[in-house]
This record gives C-alpha cells, structure tokens and sequence, in this order.
C-alpha cells in the first residue's frame, strides 16, 4: 500500500484530463459556454491537477530533488510525462487566464491545446507502467484504463460543475455511463488476456479477481454508473444533480481502488522458484 | 506551574555547587572533563592490516585479514597466504564485524539479584572477582576443598589460550570438571584403538583422490573451504561418493548418492568388505605388512556378514554395494572422509572402526590421496602453559572430579560429597546446546553462584548470577590450529577490548590476584604475565620444527604457517597401537568394553511411541549458538523449521508453513514445517542453533544418552544425538 | 578495459553457503536489509530437493537496461566496460528502475531515500581485481567475464528460475547443475 | 553569536553557567552516579531553569514521585535501558539510532570523534568505548559551554569559536538522536526516575532548541 501517491496522481490527473477534454467538446460542439461559469471549473482544474502533481512528490525519496526528473526526455517515459503535465499545468493557467466572454475564440483554441497536451501526457502517463519486465502492464491495457478514467470521471466532474449555471449543448453523462461501459468490458477481456499469460499474468489476475476492492470497484466503477446512466438516457430523463454527485463520488472510489489494485496486484517476473 | 516556585540566582548556585560536588569535576570556570583527554597528534589516521584466526569450533579454522582504520576494524576477509582458507571466509566470517559492534554484547561485569529475573546490576571487575573469590574461600572454608566449585567450559572459543580458564580452576585446587566432548568421541576412540590416534592427511591434498566417499559428512555447510577441494577433486576425475541418510548439500553435488538408513553405516561397510574379501580386492601385501588380527576379521566377515544382510539392514541395494565396493577397492588412492554426525549414535564409534577397516582391507591407509579421514590432534602440541597448572600447596583430594559434559545436568544434580554449589561457565552455551534442557534449568537453580563469561545475553547468561565479559578474537590475541587442516594461525590483537570485555586469562590472572589479597597462597595462578608472554610460552622446540619456524614472533611477518610433514598420515607404517600395527583386532577395545573386532552393533531402535529419528545436525548460518542471532543472518533466514518428507506430512495433514509440535517424553518444540526429499519418511530434522529472541531449542527433546565409545581419548562416552525419538503432530 | 563484463555462475558447483553476498555485503559496507547480491534458494524438483540448489544472482549488467531507459534522472550509465553504473547523487529514490527491472536487483533504501545496487566494484576492476564476490566465493563458482573474449560452450543463456533474458539481454551466463546418480529410499 | 537567554534577566554568563550545570547532571545520571535521593534534590534545586516546556513539566511532577522510590528498582531499570547484559532498550549511542543496522562505531560514532578533534579532545576510553555515548556527548558540551565562559572571562584565548561548535554539535548530533532515544526511555522505563529523567532530557533539548535558533 506504498503507492499512495501514485494513485492518488495518477487518478486526479487524468480526472484534469477528461475533464478538459469535455470542456473543450463542450465549447467547441454548442456555442461558448458563459465565462463565468468555466472559469471557476479550469481554475478548478489547475488546483487538481496542481495538487495531484505536488501529491506525486511524496513518491519519492527525495521530493525536493523533483526537477531533475526531466533529465531523461531521451528514453524515460516518467520524464516526459512529468514534462508533458508540467505544461498541461502551465496551459490551463493560460487557458484560465484567457476566459472572458470577450474573445470566445482564442480560448478555445487554448482548450484545444491544453486537451491535447494533457492527452499526450495522460498517453506518457501509461507508457511509464508500459513495462516487459510486467508481463500485466507490458501491452496497452495501462493506456486503455488510464483513457478510461479520464473519460468516465471527466465527464461526470464537468457535467456536475456546471449543470446548476448553464444549460449544456449535450449531456456529458451519458458519455461517462458509455465510457464506463466500455471500461468494464475492457477489463474483461484484459483478465482473460492475463489467465492465458504468463505465470506472473496468470497469479496478477487471480491476485485481481481474489481481492475485495475488486468486486467493489467493479460495482461502483462499472455496473452502477452504466446502469445509471445509460437506462436514465435511454428513458431520456435528465440525472438529477444530487445522483450525479453520487455517481461521481462512487466512481472516484472505485477508480482509487482499480488503481490500488493496480499497482498492488501486479507480479513482478519472478527469480527463481521459490 | 504555580506550585513552582523560582529560586533566586544564590540558590540556583548552591544547587550548582552540588551537582559540582557529585561530580567532582569542578564548576564552569574551572572544568577538567573526566572522560576525555587532549587528542594525540596525528598526522593522518593510518589504516592497519592484523591477521586474525577464526577461534569457533570448525574444520576450517580460517586464517582472517582485519583492515583497522582509526582503531575501528572497517572489513575482514580471509588470508590469501593460508592455502586451505584461500582468502576467503565463509558466511559466518564474513559477519564478524557486526559481532564486535553490536550495541547488545555484554559491556561490564554484571550480577544479577534472582536468577533468571533480570534485574542486574552493574558492578566493577573488583567487585565480582571479590564476590566470586569470597565464595571460593567460603566453599573451600566449608567443604574443606575445591570440588564443589565446577567448570564447565569447552570450544565457543578455541584459541589456545582460552585454557586458561582450566589453568585458572587447577590453580585453586582440585574441582569439578565437565569432561569429555559433545561432539566426535567415539570416533575418536574408534580411530584410536585401530590406528592408535587420530591423523587425517592434508586434507588439501584431497584433490589427488581418484575416488573418495563422503561419510555422513557434509563439508558444503560445516566445512566449506574442504567442499571446493571436493569440488576441485572431482573436476580432475575423482569420482564423489555421499552416504547419508538425508540428501546433505554436499550430497546434491556427489557422482553418487546413496541413501542409507541412519546408523547402519558399519553395515553397509562390513558388507562391502564382505564383497572385497570374496572377489580377492583387497590389499594383501599392506595388511601382511601393516595389520594386526586382519585374519580374525575376514573370519568374522564370512561367518557373519553378507552383502544381502547388509542392503536389508542399510535400506541401499545390494548390486549398489557390489559395484560401489568394486569400484572402491579397484582404483587408488581412494579415501573416506568419516564426518562426525554418523558417530553421533549408540553404535557409532563401531561404525567408524568398520569403515576404518575398509579403508585399510584395500591398502589406502598411508597413501596420498587416501586415508580414513576423521580428525587429527598432530598439531597441537603445544605447552598448554596455560592450562596446566599445580594446585595450591596444602590443597585437599587426590584429583579433580570428572562430570560427564554429555550428561552434565544430571550429574552435576547427583553429585554428592560434596556436592556442586558453583558454576563457572565459559566458551559454552549448556543452556541451549546440551541435551535435557529441562534438567539443565533444574541443575543451574540447585547452585549458590553461577558465573558465566560470555559476549552476549542467552539462556546460560540468563540463568547466571554474575556475567563476566568477554574479548572477541579481534580483541586479544591468541594462536589457534585445526583439527582437520594443517595450518597455524596467529591472532593479533586488532583493536582494542570493547568495554570492559576481557580474555578468559586475563579474567583468571584478576582472580587469582583477589584470592591471593583475600588469602595469601590460595591460589597459584600467575598473575604478572603480559598477553604476549602467555602466548610465547605456549611454543616449544617442537613445535616449532613441525611448523619450520624459530620463534612465534615470525609469524607476524611471515603470516600463517603449514606443518608440511604431516601430509600424509601413516606413511612410515608406524602406528600408535600397542602393536605398533593397524589394529583389526583390538585388545585395547577390549579393555573398555568392546568387541576387539570392527562388528556389527545393532542400531538403536525407534520405540513404538516415537516413530521418527529426529536428527538435529549443524546449520550452515551459525555454529552452535553462534552466528546465526546476528542481523545479516536473519535477513537470509529468521526461523528455525523441521524438515519433513512429504509422504509423512501427507499422513499428518501438514502443509509448507504449518506449526509442527516436535515431541517426546523429555520436552517438545514448536516449529514450522518444511517440507522436502531431503529427508527420508523415518526422520525428521531440526537443525540445532540458537535463534535470538525465538523459544526455539530442539534440546528440550534430547535426551543424554551415551554413544558407544568415547572413554578412552576423551575421558566419556559421547553422546547419542542423532538416536533421538520424537512424534509429530500439527498444531 | 572496454567491452562488456559480466559474471559465468557454474550451479553446478554453487552450494548456497551464501558466502558470496556476506563478502559483498562485508566489504561493501552494506546496510542489513540491502543485498547487493542473492543467494536464491530454488524450488526442488526430482533430481535435487528444495533449497539444495540456488542462484546467485547480483545485478545482470544487462546490455540493454531497463532501468537505465525508465530512469527519468539519468541516475544509470553504462559504462565502456558495461558496467551498468548507478549514481546515487544522480538518485531521487522514484523507484522506477525496481518497477522496471526484471531481475529485482535495484533495492530501495529506506535508510538513504535512494535506489542501490551492485555496481559489480567498478573501482576494483580499475584496479584490475575481481569483484568481491567473485573473490569471496569459496567454490569458484562465480566468474567475471567479458563477453568479447567469452565463449565457454557449456555455458547458458536461459535457465530455469531466471527470468527471460530476451527483454535485456543481461551479461550473465550459467552453467547448469548436473544430477550425479542417487540411490533415495523414499522417492 | 549569542545565545538568547533562557530567561530575560540573566547574562550570558548565567545562561552558559545554567546550562553547563544541565549537561552535566544528565551526563552524571547517565554515568550511573545518581539515585533517587539525588533526582529528588534535582527536582527541588534545578526546576527554576529547565523552562516551562510540557515535557519538562510532566518530567517534574513525575520526579516528584520519585522520592520514596526504591533504589534497586531504579537501578535494575536504569540497566535494562542503558547497560545491559541483556539487548538495551534504549541504547545510550547515537550509532545505535542513526547507523542504518544499528551497530556502533560506524560512520556515525566516527563523526562524533571527529567533532571532539576539532575541539582538541578525545574519550579517554578511546576505541573502547563508543566515542557517541551519551555520557561523552554530553560532557564534550559541558567542555564547550565552559571554554566558551572562560574566554568571556578573558582566562583562555582561543580561537575556537566554542559556542558556535556547541550549536553546530547540539544541531547535528544531540539533536538528532536524542529525542528517540528519550522516547524508547518512555516506552520501556519501568520506574518514574527512569521515565522522568527521559522527559526532562527530551524537554531540555526541546527548549534548547528554541533558544539556540
């Protein structure tokens, strides 16, 4: 359970990062949104992000001597992902900076950007874990789930920060309940992959499927909100607020769970057999 | 803070004033610190090399390189220049420093009010040499001699000088004494009454083997500086025979591995010779030449033993002992190492006597490369200055009184007129390596005064009144030689004594000096020699000429040295025996009880209650209690366990892991189980040590019973480890 | 010395006494949770029972190493000789390189906050010696060798307990332990 | 440098004397040369100046207790902590906290040597006693604070910047070891002396520190 800080990253930032992705769908799908509704919610987001990456120093042995961690953008994943969220971070106070009703235009273009780098950095994020010597995380299953997250809690978090002030050009839940759809399937398939893997697989996934916080982050991850969300779509009904705080909050536990299990549940290639 | 009240500046002073008084050290202005002194000038802090030997009880008496820097020993290794160590230390070695270092070794004299309470005091060397002379003089003063007061001290430290601590006992009169040794007497006994002592050939040259079989042995743990040799040998073509009843780590690495039920070893032996003598392989020239009574011994074989008896007594196939005593007798020089787990047993010094007379029915006594290798004593003819020492004129009774170590709770609880009343143990752990541990509690509590030396707390220590500390090898010097290899080793004191650890003969010369202040002429202990002086009367003439050299002090310069005549043992054909011959037919065996001849003694029987043999050898991170306590052990491994063969726990319902009640009539231990085909379905294994801080100690299940031989060498039987009886049950 | 170093471990003479990791630990002045190399107690199987055979392993100086790739501080250089050199100055302790390395050889020391591990004593093969575990093993069983000069034939590149060497290609060869004829009663 | 006083109205003079008489009573309690009697003399002569630190104030109503305690149970307890034969319980040398395996003469007690060069001193015990014992440390500080006093008072005239020494040692070494070590005192004491003089010695060095930054 030393990975605290990890998850806690990890998480959070690819909370920023569906979060400004949906933003930008948002401005860039209806007309701009009102400034004073977004700018609280990117301001809202630099502190997320802010934090998650200050959370991430406790990582490390020595947190002060953090900025050398982009020394090795040559062939270090983790130096470019720190890299890649620095200037996520950098481009949403920008883009925070940028919000007025005055001039719409340019700030999208700033949330366009800003999605983009965060999505490369989400992308960097996952190569880090993309490792041979864990024959569960050497594939794309680490970029799969991390893009998963981003776009189950992202939507819920701008949907739930805006609802109350301004009318939306589309519902973002549903795309949270799809996404979370997706995920579950996923993830299917994955313990599939691992029972036919390798030795190390094979133990990772019964590891998984063994653990408690498994099956509770398979119910307030996947079943929960897909049902949710996707029967109140079907009937065309609006989620009202309150449920989808709910959801939000059983969907960030389930996903700090999915990724304790993540870094908890994972064997390493064993030496020797005992 | 009301209730504070502030003292004004004047009073503040006077209160000053007294602190100043308790410590006699003198005020602000005027300090002199009592613990300290100006720094010597020094340019640069030199970084020295000593050499160091390795005191434990081991075959491989390593010879040790300490680099000291500023006082402090920063790493050790082994030294290059002694060819048996090669430079190299094995894991215990290699972990010494943290021995020295440890905050945990005992620091001053210490005495504890209740035995086994834990409340110690600290007091000064005076006052324990004054406590424990007083009661000296008041047992001599109310028993009218010595022997109430009994040493029990052995190989936790067997540089030569540790016998001080007997020369220190002899030197108040004549006392009790643990006698004997727990470990390879009836051996002993067995090579003695055949060769006439004990002498293995240099075991360096074990590499010129062409076969050579490794008898109930197991060097790759308790000798590994002889296992490369075994490895070098079998490299240039010896082929590596193992019999031992448990698949040893020396067993895995052999050409051949056999099997064979414990204590059956002389069977298997005789049956071999049975085979040699019918096929005409043995060696008639050498036994015409070189033995005594080898007729007697052919008779015996062929009217009592066959090789079919011997595969149903061993449990090993008959075609297997053909071929294997084919094979032995076929190729020259061919060797036995006899080790000395498989005479641990009821009938183990006459198993040893018919392996001896294998190795000898096929002409391989004498001859480079073979031999009936056991142990040999050839290179320790040294002064024992310091041990032997005449009582005080005027003391009382003809001699000391003779405790057998092997039995030593029982009879120290017996022994009567006088009985025993103080204990003086050094070099020793009884309380956890000594059989029937649950009498050896009731031996310690029935004594007025136990005074224990040792280096660390452990269930002796705890058990005492006063705890004396104790140098380690780096902290005194010393000359330690092998019962095995044929090096000498000089200690050099490395670094200063930690504490106020002190050797075992400074420790005598303090009470001597006490006995003779408290009563003058009570004790003749010399109390005026330095160090350096104990150990320049510890040589002689021929020692030096066995070792080529003309005064010890070469040894600093020159670094260890080989008694290179010994090489091989026999050679000249004269043997020790009355004879003068190899002795098949022993009227000294006779003499103490035996059958002159090499045959067959029934093993010891499991008892219906107890089915399992539970054999408790050594553990290869730790010698005895020594070692494996220490922290880099524990990170390879922190808990003691029984092996256990799969079919057995199957029967048992036991898995990996599971808590193992370890039982007989004398005690039990709680174990976890391992479990593995090292074993066989009739033994379980214990390994004996002792582990810091666990209630582990396989002892409680041990009882004192005697091996078959041992008496003549050694002065009593050894010990019958290995014919321990034990059931299981998961608990 | 150019080329690339690494270590020969013969199984078949190794007899676990772990004598190789004490001298390293000794002389290298390690902290007691830290174990530079491993004596690695393998599991039994018909010819040789649990824990009669090991594999010592220190770190692979693998010809391509992970933990030198995933390193986000360059803390991990590989030298002419092929030393996998790791710095600990260089170190901030992210524990990338024990997450990446498939042999777990780079260990965390809760004591300095920091990564270590061997660095086969690159300061005594400067100085033309040998590692100290090399001389520190009493059966010879462990050898340095440079891989430009090697070709011992008997030699292994994969062998069972030791994770697949495709990944890194590691600098370490084995020869494999050979079964001698056992007579057991109860096998 | 100057050390701010422990109490407005002194000199420095008093503040050096004040603490020089502190260090060394807690060096002769761990030398082993008090007993309860003396600890109560402590409590009724030298709470003026400890400050008003919590611990320092729970440390003396504990020590008020300590009066009618036994002394042979104060001196059993006194062992098991600091003096053996058995594992110490709360180990008097710094080596023994900050040495990785907690092994003494290591890296960490060669500092402390070095630290007692630079002032011209080493332990008499030299290389048979740890240099970082308690007992030493604390007494090399009373050298200082005395040295620093006579210099004020024009008897020696040195070069050493003695009280810069004693805040640089206080920072570097006492500082870092001491307070867990205090804290196994409060762990494993059995008896209020024992307790007391560790809560004392945890609150001194608590206010010391305040006063030093």
């Amino acid at each position: 359970m030393g990975e605290w800080p990890l998850i806690l990253f990890t998480v959070l930032s690819q909370l920023v990062v569906g979060a400004v992705g949906t933003l930008w769908l948002l401005e860039t799908l209806g007309k701009p949104l009102k400034g004073q509704a977004v700018k609280p919610l990117v301001g809202s987001l630099v502190i997320i992000l802010g934090g998650g990456l200050l959370i991430s120093l406790f990582h490390l042995g020595h947190p002060l001597l953090a900025f050398r961690a982009i020394t090795n953008l040559g062939s270090s994943w983790l130096s470019r992902e720190v890299l890649l969220f620095s200037i996520t971070l950098v481009l949403l106070v920008l883009y925070y900076m940028k919000i007025s009703d005055a001039e719409p235009n340019g700030r999208k273009a700033m949330g366009g950007l800003a999605s983009l780098v965060a999505l490369l950095a989400l992308i960097a994020s996952a190569l880090v874990y993309t490792l041979p010597a864990r024959s569960a995380w050497g594939n794309l299953y680490p970029t799969f789930f991390f893009i998963m997250t981003a776009a189950i809690l992202g939507p819920l978090y701008v949907g739930l920060f805006l609802s109350r002030q301004e009318e939306l050009p589309f519902n973002t839940a549903p795309l949270a309940g799809t996404a979370a759809l997706i995920s579950g399937i996923g993830f299917i398939l994955y313990l599939s992959l691992l029972l036919k893997g390798t030795p190390e697989s094979y133990q990772t996934a019964l590891n998984l499927m063994g653990s408690a916080s498994f099956w509770a982050r398979a119910v307030l991850n996947w079943l929960l909100p897909a049902g949710i969300l996707l029967a109140a779509s079907l009937k065309k009904t609006k989620v009202n607020q309150s449920t989808l705080a709910a959801l939000f909050l059983m969907v960030l536990i389930g996903e700090v769970l999915g990724r304790e299990l993540f870094y908890s549940a994972t064997v390493a290639l064993k030496v020797a057999g005992l | 803070m009301d209730r504070r009240t502030h003292v004004s500046r004047r009073t503040f002073l006077k209160g000053a004033a007294a602190t100043g008084a308790l410590a006699g050290v003198g005020s602000l202005l005027d300090f002199q610190p009592v613990h300290f002194r100006h720094a010597q000038a020094r340019t640069d802090i030199s970084t020295e090399v000593f050499q160091n030997a390795c005191p434990r009880n081991c075959y491989d008496t390593c010879a040790i390189l300490t680099t000291v820097e500023d006082g402090v020993i920063k790493s050790v290794t082994g030294n290059p220049k002694n060819t048996y160590t090669r430079g190299r230390l094995c894991v215990k070695g290699n972990s010494y420093p943290r021995i020295v270092y440890s905050p945990d070794r005992i620091k001053y004299p210490m005495r504890q009010k209740g035995r086994g309470s834990g409340n110690w005091e600290r007091i000064s060397w005076d006052e324990a040499m004054t406590e424990i002379a007083q009661k000296i003089l008041d047992i001599k003063k109310e028993y009218g001699s010595t022997l109430p007061i009994c040493l029990n001290k052995y190989s936790g430290n067997f540089n030569l000088l540790n016998y001080g601590i007997e020369g220190m006992m002899s030197s108040i009169g004549y006392t009790s004494r643990a006698a004997g040794t727990p470990c390879w007497p009836a051996g002993i006994d067995a090579q003695t009454f055949d060769f006439g002592t004990i002498w293995n050939n240099d075991p360096e040259e074990m590499v010129d083997s062409k076969y050579l079989i490794l008898w109930g042995v197991n060097p790759a743990w308790c000798a590994v500086h002889s296992m490369q040799i075994v490895l070098e040998a079998k490299k240039r073509g010896c082929k590596i025979v193992a019999i031992d009843p448990l698949f040893s780590q020396t067993a895995v690495k052999a050409d051949l591995y056999l099997q064979i039920k414990p204590s059956t070893d002389g069977a298997l032996a005789l049956g071999m010779c049975r085979y040699i003598l019918d096929n005409e392989l043995y060696d008639g020239d050498w036994l015409v030449r070189n033995a005594k009574g080898y007729e007697e011994f052919f008779g015996y074989l062929k009217n009592n033993i066959t090789v079919e008896w011997a595969a149903e007594k061993t449990g090993i196939p008959a075609k297997v002992i053909e071929n294997l005593a084919h094979e032995f007798a076929s190729v020259k020089p061919a060797g036995i190492w006899i080790g000395y787990g498989m005479q641990r047993h009821t009938n183990g010094g006459q198993n040893v006597r018919a392996i001896d007379a294998l190795v000898a029915m096929t002409g391989n006594v004498g001859i480079p490369g073979g031999g009936a290798r056991y142990a040999h004593l050839e290179t320790w003819g040294f002064n024992y200055h310091a041990m032997v020492h005449s009582p005080p004129a005027g003391s009382l009774g003809d001699g000391d009184r003779l405790i057998n170590m092997n039995n030593f709770a029982a009879e120290v609880l017996a022994a009567d007129e006088p009985p025993i009343k103080m204990l003086w143990i050094a070099c020793r752990n009884p309380m956890a390596q000594d059989p029937e541990t649950s009498v050896m509690q009731k031996a310690f509590e029935a004594m007025d005064l136990v005074v224990t030396v040792d280096q660390f707390m452990n269930d002796t220590v705890k058990m005492s009144d006063i705890v004396l500390p104790c140098t380690t090898l780096f902290e005194s010097p010393g000359i330690n030689v092998s019962y095995w290899h044929h090096w000498m080793n000089l200690n050099e004191q490395a670094i200063a004594p930690m504490y106020e650890a002190k050797h075992d003969v400074e420790i005598a010369m303090e009470l001597s000096k006490k006995l003779n202040e408290l009563e003058p002429g009570s004790c003749s202990f010399p109390t005026d020699l330095t160090m350096e002086e104990w150990l320049a009367n510890e040589f002689n003439a021929g020692i030096y000429q066995l070792f080529g050299i003309n005064d010890w002090r070469e040894l600093k310069s020159k670094g260890p040295v080989k008694a290179e005549s010994l090489k091989v043992a026999w050679q000249n054909g004269r043997f020790r025996t009355p004879s003068g011959k190899y002795e098949f037919w022993s009227e000294e065996a006779e003499k103490f009880g035996h059958h002159p001849l090499p045959v067959w003694v029934e093993e010891y029987k499991a008892p219906e209650k107890y089915p399992f043999r539970c054999i408790s050898p050594h553990w290869k991170l730790g010698i005895h209690s020594q070692f494996q306590q220490t922290d880099w052990m524990e990170q390879i491994n922190d808990k003691p366990f029984v092996e256990i063969h799969p079919n057995v726990a199957a029967q048992y319902g036991i898995h990996e892991g599971d808590n193992v009640k370890v039982y007989n009539d004398l005690g039990y231990v709680i174990v976890p189980a391992r479990i593995t085909t090292a074993t066989s379905k009739d033994c379980v294994v214990v390994y004996e040590a002792w582990y810091k801080d666990k209630n582990f100690n396989i002892n409680y299940t041990v009882k004192a019973l005697p091996a078959d031989m041992g008496s003549k060498a050694t002065g009593m039987p050894g010990i019958a480890f290995h014919d321990n009886f034990v059931n299981i049950e998961k608990v | 010395m150019k080329g690339q170093l690494g270590f020969l471990v013969d199984i078949d003479k190794c007899i676990g006494c772990h004598s190789c990791e004490m001298a390293c630990k000794n002389q290298n002045q390690l902290d007691p949770e830290i174990r530079w190399r491993i004596v690695y107690p393998m599991k039994g199987n018909s010819s040789v029972p649990t824990e009669r055979c090991f594999l010592s392993l220190a770190c692979n100086h693998c010809e391509k190493p992970e933990c030198m790739r995933v390193c986000p501080v360059r803390a991990y250089t590989k030298l002419e000789n092929g030393i996998v050199f790791h710095d600990k100055n260089r170190c901030i302790g992210c524990r990338m390189c024990i997450m990446a390395c498939p042999y777990q050889v780079p260990q965390f020391n809760s004591n300095t906050k920091k990564v270590e591990k061997c660095n086969l004593c690159a300061e005594r093969i400067e100085q033309g010696l040998n590692p100290f575990c090399v001389d520190g093993c009493i059966t010879d069983a462990i050898t340095l060798i440079n891989f430009n000069e090697f070709n011992e034939i008997k030699a292994e590149r994969e062998i069972e307990g030791f994770p697949n060497p495709n990944i890194t290609n590691p600098s370490v060869r084995f020869i494999p332990y050979k079964p001698g004829v056992q007579i057991r009663r109860d096998v | 440098m100057r050390l701010m006083p422990l109490d407005q109205k002194s000199n420095l003079l008093d503040d050096l004397e004040k603490r020089f008489q502190t260090y060394l009573f807690f060096s002769q309690y761990y030398a082993g040369k008090a007993d309860p009697p003396i600890l109560s003399w402590f409590y009724h002569e030298m709470d003026s100046f400890l400050g008003e630190h919590p611990l320092i104030i729970q440390g003396l109503d504990l020590l008020h207790e300590v009066q009618g305690e036994d002394s042979t149970a104060f001196r059993y307890d006194f062992n098991r902590l600091f003096v053996g034969p058995g594992k110490l319980l709360a180990p008097p040398y710094e080596s023994a906290y900050l040495n990785q395996d907690g092994l003494v003469m290591q890296e960490e007690t060669l500092s402390v040597r070095k630290y007692y060069r630079t002032a011209g001193l080493e332990i008499s015990a030299l290389g048979r006693e740890p240099d970082d014992h308690i007992v030493f440390q604390l007494e090399f500080i009373c050298y200082l604070l005395s040295q620093e006093a006579q210099a004020l008072n024009g008897v020696e005239d040195d070069h050493i910047n003695y009280l810069e020494l004693y805040r640089k040692f206080f920072a570097e070494h006492l500082m870092i070891w001491v307070p867990k070590h205090t804290r196994d005192v409060q762990v494993h004491s059995q008896t209020s002396a024992c307790k007391a003089m560790g809560l004392l010695l945890e609150g001194f060095l608590e206010t010391e520190k305040q006063a030093l930054n």
